[in-house]
């Protein structure tokens, strides 16, 4: 869920750029280095964007039968680990802003923030966390289990981030803050929370498929 | 719907199909045709012509602008069930193998259309025995597919497509990357198919290969410039090069043999280079 | 691509990437920082005016390419109706909420006006490798503009397999949809490493030893055409402005 | 190097060619070859059969086990700076355009090959012009790569490696993926680089290409089994039986020709089934 360009007061954008800016000046020069040290890196690393923007395109189904979009943050996290993807997600929701309308530029800070910074982070902590509470379980189902809720979680915690930044933008006049808040994550939650358990379940099929590469 | 019936009526039929890509000027404008069943089709034409496009209209990948498409006589509909419906009866083989493999075996790849039809696993497991041993590839059974060679993954995307059963089978450019041998052993396959009353379109700018394995051709670039028996559209030199096509050696060796008095005139033509060549000795 | 084939299409694509960016950018910042009404309409007039005038986008695309980002605008504009947990009740409408959503919902639609008009005048391939004249490390920038080459490759094929798994009944029902959702992701993930490698080859061929330096258009940036860019803005600011001066005098 | 030494040494050639990829049989086990400079060589064999393998040794781009490749008679190190000066003088155009763009539009990608030479700007952009200007592109100059048709992005990177002015154009299946209109126009401009004075190598599969295009064959299947001027090589069904290929319209109705006596000794054979059927015209 990308906040649309002008949603957010001036000063709202810019405090959320700046909360954003020294998680990605860390994953850029995390990035900078690879690639100083390995050039060839460049590649796999321009391969690794184009493949977060064609993930958070695709389409995957929904329980009411339309089409949507999956974040793709907590795959992202679990492949590239959290400081790269905070690079490799700025640069895919600048591509989403300038050739998709999803998002804005002086929303860019924000979304950075709640996709590219919260998601990842809470993708992966998720992941070890339960990883760490599995370890008596079956590798399969540890893993299976693991990837499902980083990535749900990773995306619920991304719609949460979103609704905090927009109902601290616009605060409810009658009772403030939590009742705006309130209200965006009711809106909001009532798709984002299906979508989160779909999320999850394509994220374990993905990893499995690819962990028998 | 009952034998008789289905007798009539083409397997694949399409009237006023009408398409266009966003952002580019309209592909077809009205286009209609007709394959009758268990007859092989070749459409030919130039890149950019309309060939994958046509395909995927047949096949329902793509919805037309305005038009209908014909199963059996019977119209296809764009609701979900008469698109699974149709996606029962028609399947289509894209060029490129790698867009149709996204299983880790071959076995489970194969597998893929079974299952979504709603087979139990006994029957699926069935249904993948006989195409892989249709195409002569039950050996490849459990290989990864990202270890198969360029010829092998053509044979088990179609095996993937023989696995749903379908009447009407439509291949984009199937020969295309392949070697000669390759495009032998494809060809024997396809026979094999006809022989048991499958429907097949082919897409091709090989003329010469049409003019091997189709019974009827049409030329389409961006509208159909004609249609009928291979052996007569592609003699006819000014319909190919409306369809920015080369005369093939085929047919334009046998007009030559014919009217040197070389070629007796019931006989057919001849199919190959040493066929033609046994002709002119004395 | 809708926006990327209409930037390339637009006879202001030969603009330098500043101009249309002080343009777009002034009138953004009208519509953000001027008193909404009438701040806010005047602001998307302009921008839609110089998009569908001058700039030549086609009205359908510009209004295909709005439809997601104000969808989500009068989403967000209408949870400003509502008060939750008020002394009203549980759910209740807010007072003044009307008046809120409506500001808000100008605003956001104005700049997403701006926001479009810029895209769909500008490609990102003028846009990238002027990134690192702006201090953009020279490594990221590369990246940067090797993820826009190779996401149009990814995104084609991710259509194709797409269409391939749609054939075999991959996305019918719910289970298989998942199902087949997954296979695609693993199966772009391969590719896409894959595409790397094959291009890392490729590019040796062609002399490749760790740069990738190319060679940009240069379309000299006029003074004239930024300060003709910075009137728009300033002129609508300079009108609501004093509309407002106006206004509060006796 | 001077003219005359130039002149006497191959352009390119290869001495106990070794090479295999980990976890595979050996494709090469002393593989030799040569090519006189400003000739046309066609390298045909089998998928499989190690043409694309063979073209990337030469170019430098796979390291071989043992042996040596030469150009110009000066054997090819594997340092950084020889590889560097065996690309200014070869250069290998892949099958698949995308292997080789990565550049969001036209002139940029196709600058790349030039700056890599440590040209100035200036000169750079000439380069990029003419290359442009030889394949017929330079209406695409700045239309963003990935809007480009596959004929166009085949000929953007052939533009791309002919800024590098290479004496030596390795191709590796060319005409793949091209209908026949975009074949004459690749060989058309290939005719024009010749005329230059560059030395070409195209792998196919395509027999029929390789006789109307090529001076020499090189018929490869893990091994040469056969080299020497196309039309007798090509005529030789054996050896031709041997590569896995079908023996060619165009040398078959030659032969038949010529034995037939319509086709007078000294006279070059027929390359289309135009010329071939007139020939039995009364």
């Amino acid at each position: 869920m990308h906040i649309a360009e002008g949603f957010l007061p001036w000063q709202h954008a810019a405090a959320w750029t700046a909360a954003a800016a020294p998680f990605v000046a860390h994953g850029i020069r995390t990035m900078t280095l690879a690639v100083r040290a390995d050039p060839d890196s460049k590649l796999l690393l321009g391969a690794s964007g184009a493949f977060c923007f064609v993930l958070s395109a695709l389409k995957i189904p929904s329980i009411t039968g339309s089409c949507s979009h999956p974040t793709g943050v907590g795959l992202g996290a679990v492949l590239f680990r959290p400081p790269v993807m905070a690079a490799l997600g700025t640069v895919t929701l600048l591509f989403q802003a300038l050739l998709l309308a999803h998002g804005g530029l002086t929303t860019l800070g924000a979304n950075v923030f709640s996709m590219a910074v919260v998601g990842p982070w809470a993708a992966y902590g998720t992941y070890r966390a339960v990883r760490a509470l599995t370890r008596s379980l079956p590798e399969t189902t540890a893993l299976g289990l693991a990837v499902f809720f980083a990535s749900a979680l990773a995306s619920v915690s991304a719609y949460t981030v979103t609704s905090l930044q927009l109902a601290l933008a616009h605060p409810d006049p009658a009772d403030g803050f939590l009742g705006a808040f309130a209200a965006f994550a009711a809106v909001f939650s009532l798709t984002q929370i299906p979508l989160a358990v779909i999320e999850g379940l394509v994220t374990v099929v993905v990893v499995r498929l690819l962990s028998t590469v | 719907m009952t034998g008789a019936a289905r007798a009539a009526a083409p397997a694949l039929a399409a009237r006023g199909l009408v398409f266009g890509y966003p952002d580019s000027p309209p592909v077809f404008t009205g286009l209609a045709l007709e394959v009758p069943a268990g007859r092989t089709l070749a459409v030919l034409g130039p890149n950019g012509g309309g060939k994958t496009t046509l395909l995927r209209l047949l096949a329902g990948s793509l919805a037309p602008a305005a038009g209908e498409v014909r199963v059996d006589g019977a119209p296809v509909g764009r609701g979900r069930r008469a698109l699974a419906g149709l996606r029962r009866r028609v399947q289509l083989v894209f060029q490129d193998p790698d867009d149709q493999l996204f299983s880790a075996d071959v076995r489970q790849d194969v597998s893929f259309g079974p299952l979504n039809l709603g087979l139990d696993p006994a029957a699926a497991a069935e249904r993948v025995a006989w195409a892989l041993d249709a195409l002569g590839i039950t050996a490849l059974a459990d290989r990864p597919t990202h270890l198969l060679s360029y010829g092998q993954r053509k044979r088990v995307v179609l095996a993937g497509a023989l696995a749903m059963r379908p009447d009407v089978l439509l291949l984009d450019e199937p020969t295309a990357g392949l070697d000669p041998e390759g495009v032998e052993s494809l060809l024997a396959t396809l026979e094999g198919l006809r022989g048991h009353g499958t429907t097949l379109v082919m897409a091709t700018h090989d003329v010469d290969l049409a003019y091997r394995w189709a019974d009827r051709v049409l030329l389409v670039d961006r509208a159909v410039l004609a249609e009928g028996p291979a052996r007569e559209v592609l003699a006819d030199t000014a319909a190919l090069a409306a369809a920015r096509l080369r005369p093939a050696w085929a047919p334009t060796a046998a007009r030559a043999l014919r009217e040197a008095g070389l070629l007796p005139d019931g006989a057919p033509d001849p199919a190959t280079p040493e066929e033609a060549a046994r002709l002119l000795r004395p | 691509m809708l926006i990327d084939a209409a930037a390339y299409r637009s006879p202001w694509r030969r603009l330098h990437p500043a101009v249309k960016g002080m343009l777009f950018g002034g009138l953004l910042v009208c519509a953000l920082a001027l008193p909404a009404w009438p701040g806010a309409p005047l602001a998307a007039a302009v921008a839609l005016g110089a998009a569908l005038g001058p700039a030549r986008v086609a009205p359908r695309d510009f209004a295909r390419a709005a439809r997601g980002p104000l969808l989500f605008v009068l989403t967000g504009a209408a949870a400003l109706l509502v008060s939750v947990g008020g002394p009203e009740g549980a759910v209740a409408f807010a007072p003044d909420g009307g008046a809120r959503a409506a500001e808000v919902a100008g605003r956001a639609a104005a700049a997403v006006c701006c926001q479009i008009a810029f895209a769909c005048t500008t490609p990102l391939a003028d846009v990238l490798p002027r990134l690192s004249r702006a201090g953009v490390p020279e490594p990221v920038v590369e990246v940067v503009a090797l993820v826009y080459r190779m996401l149009f490759v990814a995104l084609e094929g991710s259509r194709r397999i797409r269409a391939a798994q749609t054939a075999r009944l991959g996305y019918n029902g719910w289970r298989a949809g998942v199902r087949s959702a997954g296979a695609l992701g693993a199966a772009l993930f391969v590719r896409s490493y894959d595409r790397a490698r094959r291009l890392q080859r490729g590019l040796e061929c062609r002399g490749y030893t760790g740069a990738l330096t190319v060679l940009v258009a240069e379309s000299p940036l006029r003074p004239a055409a930024l300060a003709a860019a910075a009137a728009p803005p300033v002129l609508v600011a300079a009108a609501v402005l004093g509309a407002g001066a106006l206004g509060a005098a006796p």
